[in-house]
C-alpha cells in the first residue's frame, strides 16, 4: 500500500479514523515512526497529522503547566519558566532529534529511551488522552502500566503537571556516550523538606523497567530522614525492589541493578 | 565516589601490504598540452586523501608544483589496475607506481626540452615552480608548460609514463611458517592515562601521547588527520565498541548509532601525537602504511592504564563498565577472603 | 500514488513541486529537487549526515516529512556559500583539515551553523552539545570541533572590531 | 603535530619541494561544499530498488521458496533467488586462489547466519520492494547452530559450512597457519616464570557514515556501469564477473570515492547482485544498506580468542612465546583465511623472541561472516600483546616500559616468520615517549638504538 499523509484539525476525528485504521499511525517527531517505515515496516502506510495549535503550546496558570504533546524538546529547553526541566530536555540525543522529538511521543518510546517520560513521572504528570469514545486523563503511572493496551486511536494530546519549587527537583541521565546518548539509567527526584527532613519524596526510573517506574520503596525509605550519608546508604538499596530492569544493547540488567544505588547515592548527596 | 587515575603504555608495530596475495598497483602518468599532469590510478579514497597525496608524490617527482597535478581514479575504463585500498597498502604502493611513471614522463620531458635549450638532457634541472633549466645557469631555461606545447605540437612525443610496483606473493611454509607477509613496518609507543570511577567501572581516558614512525611524513596535516582519527578509533574500540554486546550470545545485536556504541564528542582525551621518522627504502620517499596502525597502540594502552588505575585485569573487548565493575567486586570478594 | 502539492522556501528559493504523499524532506531534497548535499547516512535520525536547518533549526531531513515542512524555510549546505566564496564555517573545516571522506561534513556544517546563529560565541561544551548527534568515523571529532571554536573566535572578534568601530 | 627530527637524522635524506608539505586536500572544497559525488548521488531516471528477503534463522534448511506473490506485487519487476544466479557460490579470494568456493549470493539448500540473503525483490520503488519482500514465503527447517570458536571446533559440533567440510579453514598447514620458530618447549623449560592467559574481542563494526552501496545501470553499449563505494575497484568487478559469468569487458565500475571504508567494502556483497538485477531488467538499479544491515548484515572485524603463553627470565627476557588464536570468521570465508595468517605473521610482536610457535585458525560459525578492518589480523592480537606484555613486566616487578625496552627488535633480528628485521624504529617511539610523557626509564634504554644489537 502507498504511503499517505492525512490531517486534522479536531483530535475527535483524528481518533476515529485513527480508531478504524490499523494501517494509520499519529505523527509526533517522526524519530519512532518514519524511522520505521524508513526501515521497511510495511504494518503503517498510513500518518495522520494532528494540527491542532494546543498541541504546540505551553501553558503555565497558577503553577500549573500544560504541555502540548507536540511539543519539543527544543522549545522545553529554551523555555524559562521550566528551566528545571531543560537538563532533561537536552538529555534526549543531539539538537536534530530534540527539535522533532516531541512530549508525547516521549511516553511511548521505548526502554531505555523515553527519559522526558522520568521527569514527568516524578512531577505526577497527568496525560489528556483523546480517544474514540471522548477525552480522558490518566496519571502518568497508570497510562505506563497500561499503554500498551491503549486503544488504536488513543491520542495523547497533552500533559499536566504541577511546577515544583525548582531547587526540589533533580535528574540525572548516565549514558556511555557523552554527552546525550541513550540511557544506562535515568533517575528524577522531587524532594520536598521540612525543616532538614524530608517531608515528599517523589523519585522516578527511567530504563530500570519497560516503562518509566515510581520508585515507592525508596520514596518511603526517605521519607523523614534528614537525607545523612548514613540514611542515603541505607536508602537507596531499597529501590532494588522497585525495578525490573532488562538487558540491552546499552547495560546489561546486572549492571543497572549494581550501578543504580550508586547514582541514586551521589543524586541524592548533592 | 571514587575515581582513581592511572597510565598504560602500549608499544607496536605494523606492516605495510598484502604480500600474501601478491600485491601488484599500476599507475599512468601524462601530460596535457599546456604541461600539466594526469595521473590515471584505480585507488579508492575512503577519507585518507590518496587523491591529494599521489597528486604530491608525483608532483616532487616531475618537478612541478602539485597544483598541475590532476588525479583521475576508480573508473576501470581508465585507471589501470590496484588491488584496493586496504592493508595500509594505498600511498605506499600507488605511491611507487605513481613515481616510477613521473620518472619516464620526466625523462621524456626533459628530452623534449633538452631539444628545446640544444643540451644534453642530464644537464637540465627542474625548479619545482614549473620551469627547466639548465644546471648552474638558471637564467636558461623553459617553462613546463612551453615543453609540453613542444612535445604535442612541434617535436610530436608523449610525455607520460608508465609505472607498475609490484610485490610477488609470499607462500607461507607449511611447516615453519617462514614467509613474507610485509614490506616495511611503521612503529607506535602510546601513553594513556584514564580516569577510573571504582563504584561504576566507568572509564575516562584524559589523555593519550602517541609517539608514530611513519617512514616519511608526505603531507604532515593530512598524517595528523589519519593518526588523530585512528587514535579516536582506538580508544572507542577499547571501551565501547561491538556488535553483539553479549557476544557470543546474538541477543540485543545493535542497530543504529544509539545501540552501536563509540566514544562520544563529549569525551575526548586530550590526545597529542609526535612522529618519527625512518624512512623505507622501499616506500614512496620513505613513507610506510600507517592507516590502520594509528588504532592499535591506544587499545593495549588504555587496557594497562585502567589496571594501573584499579588493578584489574579486563582481558575481553570492550572493556565495558560491567566487566570492570564485576572484575572489582571479584577482587574485593577474593580479598575479603570470600570465594566466588 | 497519491501526489500532493508542497511549497517552501529552499535555500532562498520558493519551490512549488508535487510530490508523492509520505515523502521525507531528504528524498524531497535529493531526488525531487537535486539538492544532495544533504546525505542518507541511516534514516533513523541517529548519525546526523542529513542535518538541514528548518526555519532556523537542526532538524534530521530523513525522519521529517516533507508535507510537514510546507511553508518553511529549508537551509541545506547548498545554500551555504556565497557563490565562490565559501562560509566561514566551511572554510574553518577546510583549514582544519577537518574532513576526510566527507560524507558527514554537510551535517556537521549544518548543526554547526544552528549553533553559531543562535550563539555566535559557544564554549566547547557547547559545540559538542550542538555536534552531539552528527557521527564522523574518520576524524575523532577534534579538527571538527576546533574549526567550529575558530569560527566562534572570529566571531568574537569581529564583535569587537564593530563595537570599536561605533 | 610535532616531527620529531632527531631520530634517524642521517637516514633521511632529500631536498623536496612538495613531500613534506602540508598541501591542502584536493577533495575537501568538495566535500565542505556538499558536492563530492558519493555513488548514492548519482541519478537515473527510471531508477529500480533491490531488497534482500533475509532468513531470521542462525543456521535452517530451506525447504521451500516461494515468490509468486512478491512477483504479483504491484511495482515489482523481478524476484531473483538462487537459480537465476550464474555462478551462485563464491568465495572472493578465489581471485588469488583461495578456496573453496563457500559462499552463496542467494542461500538456497541453507542459510547459516541470521540475515543471510535468500531472495531479491527489485521495485520501482523503495515502499514496493519492501512489501514484496515480507511476501516472500520461505520455509525453513531449523537446525542447531553453534556461535563459539571453541565450541565449533569440538567433536559433535553442528557443521557450519560443508564446503570445507569441518568448521575451519584447512590451510596447507592443516588446521591453523602455523609459525615455528626455535624450540619452544625447552625455551619454556629454561624459563623462570610461565604466564598463560586468554584475551577475547567481539565483533566490531566499521561504521562508515556511508553504508554500503552500489547503483547497476544498462549503458548504450551494452555494457553495464556499476557505481559503487567499494575499496577495490578491479578485485569487486572480477568478483562480479566471475559471479555474473559475463566478461570482463562488459563491466564498468566507477567509485574511488568513499564515505569512509575501514575495511567494510571490500566483500562484493552488493555489486554482483545489483548487477544481475540490472541485467534482469534492464534498468538502473539501486541496492544500498539501511543502517541495520550495515550493522548486521555487513562483514564485522571478527571476533578473536587468543591464548598466549610466555616463557620469562627473572631479568626480563621473553625466552618462548606459545600462541593460539582462534577468529571467528562467521559463516563463510571472505577475507579471513587471510587475515588469520596475517595474525600468525604478526602474533610475536614487535621483540625478538628465539622460541616461537603460533597457530591461529580461521574457525566457521553460525554468525554474520567478519572479514576485514582497520588492522586485519593485527589490531586485536596487538591488545592481547601489549596487555601480556604489562602482566609480564609486572610478574618480573619491572617498569613495563623499561620491559619492553629490553625485548624490542632491531634490524638484523629474526623473526619468528623468518624475515631479518629492517627498517626498527620501535626503541625509538618508545624513547620520544618516555621523554615526553615523562614517563622515566633507566639512562641505557635512551642509548639504544633500532639500528644495532648492544646496549
Amino acid at each position: 500500500m502507498t504511503l499517505s499523509y492525512q490531517t486534522f484539525s479536531d483530535p475527535q476525528a483524528a481518533s476515529r479514523f485513527l480508531a478504524e485504521r490499523p494501517e494509520a499511525w499519529l505523527l509526533g517527531g517522526g524519530t519512532i515512526l518514519v524511522r520505521r517505515v524508513n526501515e521497511g515496516d510495511i504494518s503503517i502506510s498510513t500518518y495522520v497529522r494532528l494540527l491542532t495549535p494546543e498541541l504546540k503550546q505551553i501553558h503555565v496558570a497558577d503553577n500549573t503547566v500544560r504541555l502540548g504533546a507536540g511539543v519539543t524538546m527544543a522549545t522545553i529547553a529554551k523555555t524559562p519558566v521550566l528551566a528545571f526541566l531543560a537538563p532533561v530536555a537536552r538529555s534526549i540525543g543531539g539538537p536534530g532529534v530534540r527539535s522533532a522529538a516531541t512530549v508525547g511521543g516521549n511516553l511511548f518510546a521505548r526502554s531505555p529511551h523515553g527519559d522526558f517520560g522520568v521527569a514527568l513521572l516524578v512531577l505526577d504528570a497527568v496525560v489528556c488522552i483523546e480517544g474514540p469514545e471522548g477525552c480522558n486523563e490518566l496519571d502518568l503511572e497508570t497510562f505506563f502500566k497500561s499503554r500498551r493496551q491503549l486503544a488504536h486511536g488513543s491520542i495523547v494530546t497533552a500533559v499536566r503537571f504541577r511546577r515544583p519549587m525548582p531547587e526540589n527537583f533533580r535528574f540525572i541521565k548516565i549514558s556511555r556516550v557523552k554527552p546525550n546518548g541513550a540511557a544506562v539509567l535515568s533517575i528524577a527526584a522531587l524532594l520536598s523538606r521540612t525543616e532538614g527532613h524530608v517531608s515528599a519524596a517523589r523519585i522516578a526510573l527511567g530504563a530500570m523497567a519497560n516503562t518509566p517506574v515510581r520508585a515507592h520503596n525508596l520514596e518511603a525509605a526517605l521519607r523523614e530522614t534528614a537525607l545523612t550519608p548514613r540514611e542515603i546508604e541505607r536508602a537507596v538499596v531499597s529501590a532494588a525492589a522497585d525495578t525490573t530492569p532488562s538487558s540491552d544493547a546499552i547495560a546489561s540488567e546486572w549492571y543497572r541493578k549494581a550501578v543504580l544505588p550508586v547514582h541514586l547515592r551521589r543524586l541524592l548527596s548533592t | 565516589m571514587a575515581k582513581q587515575r592511572g597510565r598504560g603504555v602500549a608499544a607496536v608495530n605494523y606492516p605495510t601490504g598484502m604480500n600474501l596475495g601478491g600485491d601488484p598497483t599500476q599507475a599512468l602518468v601524462h601530460s596535457t598540452p599546456t604541461g600539466n599532469f594526469i595521473v590515471s590510478l584505480s585507488s579508492v579514497d575512503l577519507g585518507q586523501g590518496i587523491k591529494s597525496v599521489v597528486a604530491q608524490i608525483c608532483a616532487e617527482t616531475l618537478g612541478v608544483p602539485t597544483e598541475r597535478v590532476i588525479v583521475d581514479t576508480a573508473d576501470s575504463d581508465t585507471g589501470p589496475h590496484c588491488m584496493g585500498t586496504f592493508a595500509s597498502r594505498g600511498t605506499h604502493r600507488a605511491g611507487n607506481a605513481v613515481i616510477a611513471a613521473a620518472k619516464e614522463a620526466r625523462a621524456v620531458m626533459l628530452e623534449v626540452a633538452a631539444d628545446m635549450l640544444e643540451v644534453d638532457s642530464r644537464d637540465l634541472r627542474t625548479d619545482g615552480a614549473g620551469n627547466i633549466h639548465i644546471v648552474g645557469v638558471p637564467s636558461k631555461s623553459v617553462s613546463v608548460t612551453d615543453v609540453a606545447l613542444a612535445a604535442h605540437f612541434q617535436q610530436g612525443r608523449s610525455i607520460s609514463g608508465r609505472g607498475m610496483f609490484f610485490i610477488p606473493r609470499s607462500y607461507p611454509s607449511p611447516t615453519d611458517g617462514a614467509m613474507k607477509p610485509s614490506t616495511c613496518y611503521a612503529h607506535a609507543c602510546t601513553i594513556a592515562e584514564v580516569e577510573v570511577d571504582t563504584e561504576t567501572g566507568e572509564v575516562a581516558v584524559l589523555s593519550l601521547k602517541s609517539v608514530y614512525e611513519v617512514g616519511r611524513a608526505l603531507n604532515p596535516k593530512m598524517v595528523e588527520q589519519q593518526l588523530v582519527g585512528g587514535t579516536w578509533m582506538g580508544v572507542s574500540h577499547a571501551l565501547y565498541e561491538t556488535t553483539e554486546p553479549y557476544y557470543p550470545a546474538r541477543d540485543h545485536a545493535c542497530r543504529d548509532f544509539n545501540e552501536y556504541l563509540m566514544l562520544g564528542i563529549g569525551d575526548l582525551p586530550k590526545t597529542e601525537i609526535r612522529v618519527i621518522e625512518r624512512p623505507a627504502p622501499d616506500g614512496p620517499f620513505g613513507a610506510k602504511g600507517l592507516g590502520e596502525m594509528c588504532a592499535n597502540a591506544p587499545i593495549p594502552a588504555v587496557a594497562n592504564a585502567i589496571f594501573d588505575a584499579v588493578g584489574v585485569r579486563v582481558d575481553s573487548l570492550p572493556i565495558s563498565p560491567e566487566k570492570i565493575l564485576r572484575a572489582l567486586l571479584a577482587k574485593e570478594s577474593s580479598a575479603a577472603g570470600i570465594i566466588g | 500514488m497519491t501526489k500532493v502539492p508542497v511549497q517552501m522556501t529552499v535555500n532562498g528559493e520558493e519551490r512549488a513541486e508535487f510530490v508523492d504523499s509520505g515523502m521525507t524532506l531528504l528524498k524531497f531534497l535529493r531526488d525531487k529537487i537535486g539538492d544532495l548535499t544533504a546525505k542518507a547516512g541511516c534514516l533513523q535520525g541517529t548519525c546526523g549526515t542529513c542535518t538541514v536547518l528548518i526555519d532556523g533549526e537542526p532538524r534530521l531531513a530523513c525522519i521529517t516529512l516533507v508535507e510537514d515542512c510546507r511553508g518553511g524555510t529549508i537551509e541545506t549546505v547548498a545554500g551555504l556559500a556565497a557563490d565562490a566564496e565559501l562560509h566561514p564555517l566551511q572554510q574553518a573545516l577546510l583549514d582544519h583539515f577537518a574532513a576526510q571522506c566527507g560524507f558527514c561534513t554537510p551535517g556537521m556544517l549544518m548543526a554547526a551553523k544552528a549553533l553559531l546563529d543562535s550563539n555566535p560565541h559557544p564554549d566547547r561544551a557547547e559545540v559538542e552539545d550542538a555536534l552531539s548527534g552528527n557521527i564522523c568515523r574518520c576524524t575523532g571529532y577534534e579538527p571538527i570541533i576546533r574549526a567550529v571554536l575558530s569560527v566562534s573566535t572570529s566571531n568574537a572578534r569581529r564583535d569587537t572590531a564593530e563595537r570599536g568601530a561605533v | 603535530m610535532e616531527i620529531s627530527k632527531s631520530y634517524f637524522a642521517d637516514e633521511r635524506h632529500g631536498d623536496f619541494k612538495e613531500i613534506g608539505q602540508s598541501r591542502q586536500r584536493s577533495d575537501t572544497a568538495g566535500h565542505v561544499r556538499g558536492i563530492t559525488p558519493f555513488y548514492a548521488d548519482r541519478r537515473f531516471p527510471g531508477l529500480l530498488h533491490l531488497r534482500m528477503v533475509r532468513s531470521p534463522h542462525h543456521h535452517a534448511r530451506i525447504l521451500r521458496i516461494d515468490t509468486t506473490a512478491a512477483e504479483r506485487h504491484p511495482g515489482v519487476k523481478r524476484v531473483i533467488t538462487a537459480k537465476d544466479v550464474p555462478h551462485n557460490v563464491y568465495t572472493v579470494l578465489s581471485l588469488i586462489n583461495i578456496g573453496p568456493e563457500d559462499e552463496p549470493v542467494l542461500a538456497f539448500d541453507k542459510v547459516r547466519w541470521l540475515g543471510e540473503p535468500v531472495a531479491a525483490v527489485v521495485a520501482d520503488s523503495e515502499r514496493s520492494a519492501h512489501e514484496a519482500a515480507a511476501s516472500v514465503r520461505v520455509d525453513y527447517e531449523e537446525l542447531p547452530a553453534v556461535f563459539d570458536v571453541e565450541d565449533a571446533l569440538k567433536p559433535g559440533a553442528p557443521l557450519v559450512n560443508e564446503y570445507h567440510g569441518q568448521n575451519y579453514y584447512r590451510y596447507d598447514s592443516g588446521a591453523s597457519r602455523k609459525v615455528r620458530l626455535g624450540d619452544v618447549e625447552a625455551g619454556f623449560q629454561k624459563a623462570d616464570h610461565i604466564l598463560e592467559e586468554r584475551y577475547d574481542s567481539s565483533p566490531i563494526e566499521h561504521a562508515p557514515t556511508e553504508t554500503t552501496g552500489c547503483i547497476a545501470v544498462p549503458d548504450q553499449n551494452n555494457r553495464l556501469t556499476c557505481y559503487t563505494g567499494t575499496q577495490a575497484i578491479f578485485f569487486t568487478l572480477d568478483n562480479a564477473s566471475i559471479i555474473l559469468d559475463v566478461p570482463g569487458q562488459r563491466l564498468h565500475f566507477v567509485g574511488g570515492t568513499a564515505g569512509g571504508g575501514f575495511g567494510g567494502k571490500v566483500d562484493c556483497t552488493v555489486e554482483p547482485i545489483t548487477l544481475l538485477a540490472a541485467m534482469l531488467t534492464g534498468r538502473p538499479v539501486a541496492f544500498i544498506y539501511n543502517r541495520y544491515e550495515e550493522m548486521q548484515i555487513s562483514s564485522a572485524r571478527a571476533a578473536e580468542r587468543i591464548y598466549i603463553k610466555d616463557g620469562l627470565t627473572k631479568d626480563g627476557r621473553i625466552v618462548a612465546r606459545r600462541v593460539r588464536c582462534y577468529v571467528d570468521s562467521g559463516a563463510y570465508s571472505r577475507h579471513s583465511p587471510y587475515g588469520a595468517q596475517k595474525a600468525a605473521a604478526h602474533f610475536p610482536g614487535p621483540y625478538t623472541i628465539p622460541n616461537v610457535e603460533i597457530d591461529c585458525y580461521c574457525v566457521y560459525t553460525n554468525r554474520t561472516p567478519s572479514s576485514a578492518m582497520r588492522g586485519f589480523g593485527v589490531t586485536i592480537a596487538d591488545f592481547a600483546l601489549e596487555v601480556q606484555m604489562d602482566k609480564l613486566a609486572r610478574l618480573v616487578a619491572m617498569d613495563p616500559l623499561e620491559f619492553r625496552f629490553i625485548n624490542a627488535y632491531r634490524d638484523g633480528d629474526m623473526k619468528a616468520h623468518r624475515q631479518l628485521t629492517e627498517g626498527a624504529a620501535l626503541i625509538e617511539c618508545m624513547q620520544e615517549a618516555s621523554a615526553w610523557a615523562n614517563w622515566p626509564v633507566d639512562s641505557r634504554y635512551l642509548k639504544m638504538s633500532s639500528r644495532e644489537r648492544k646496549g
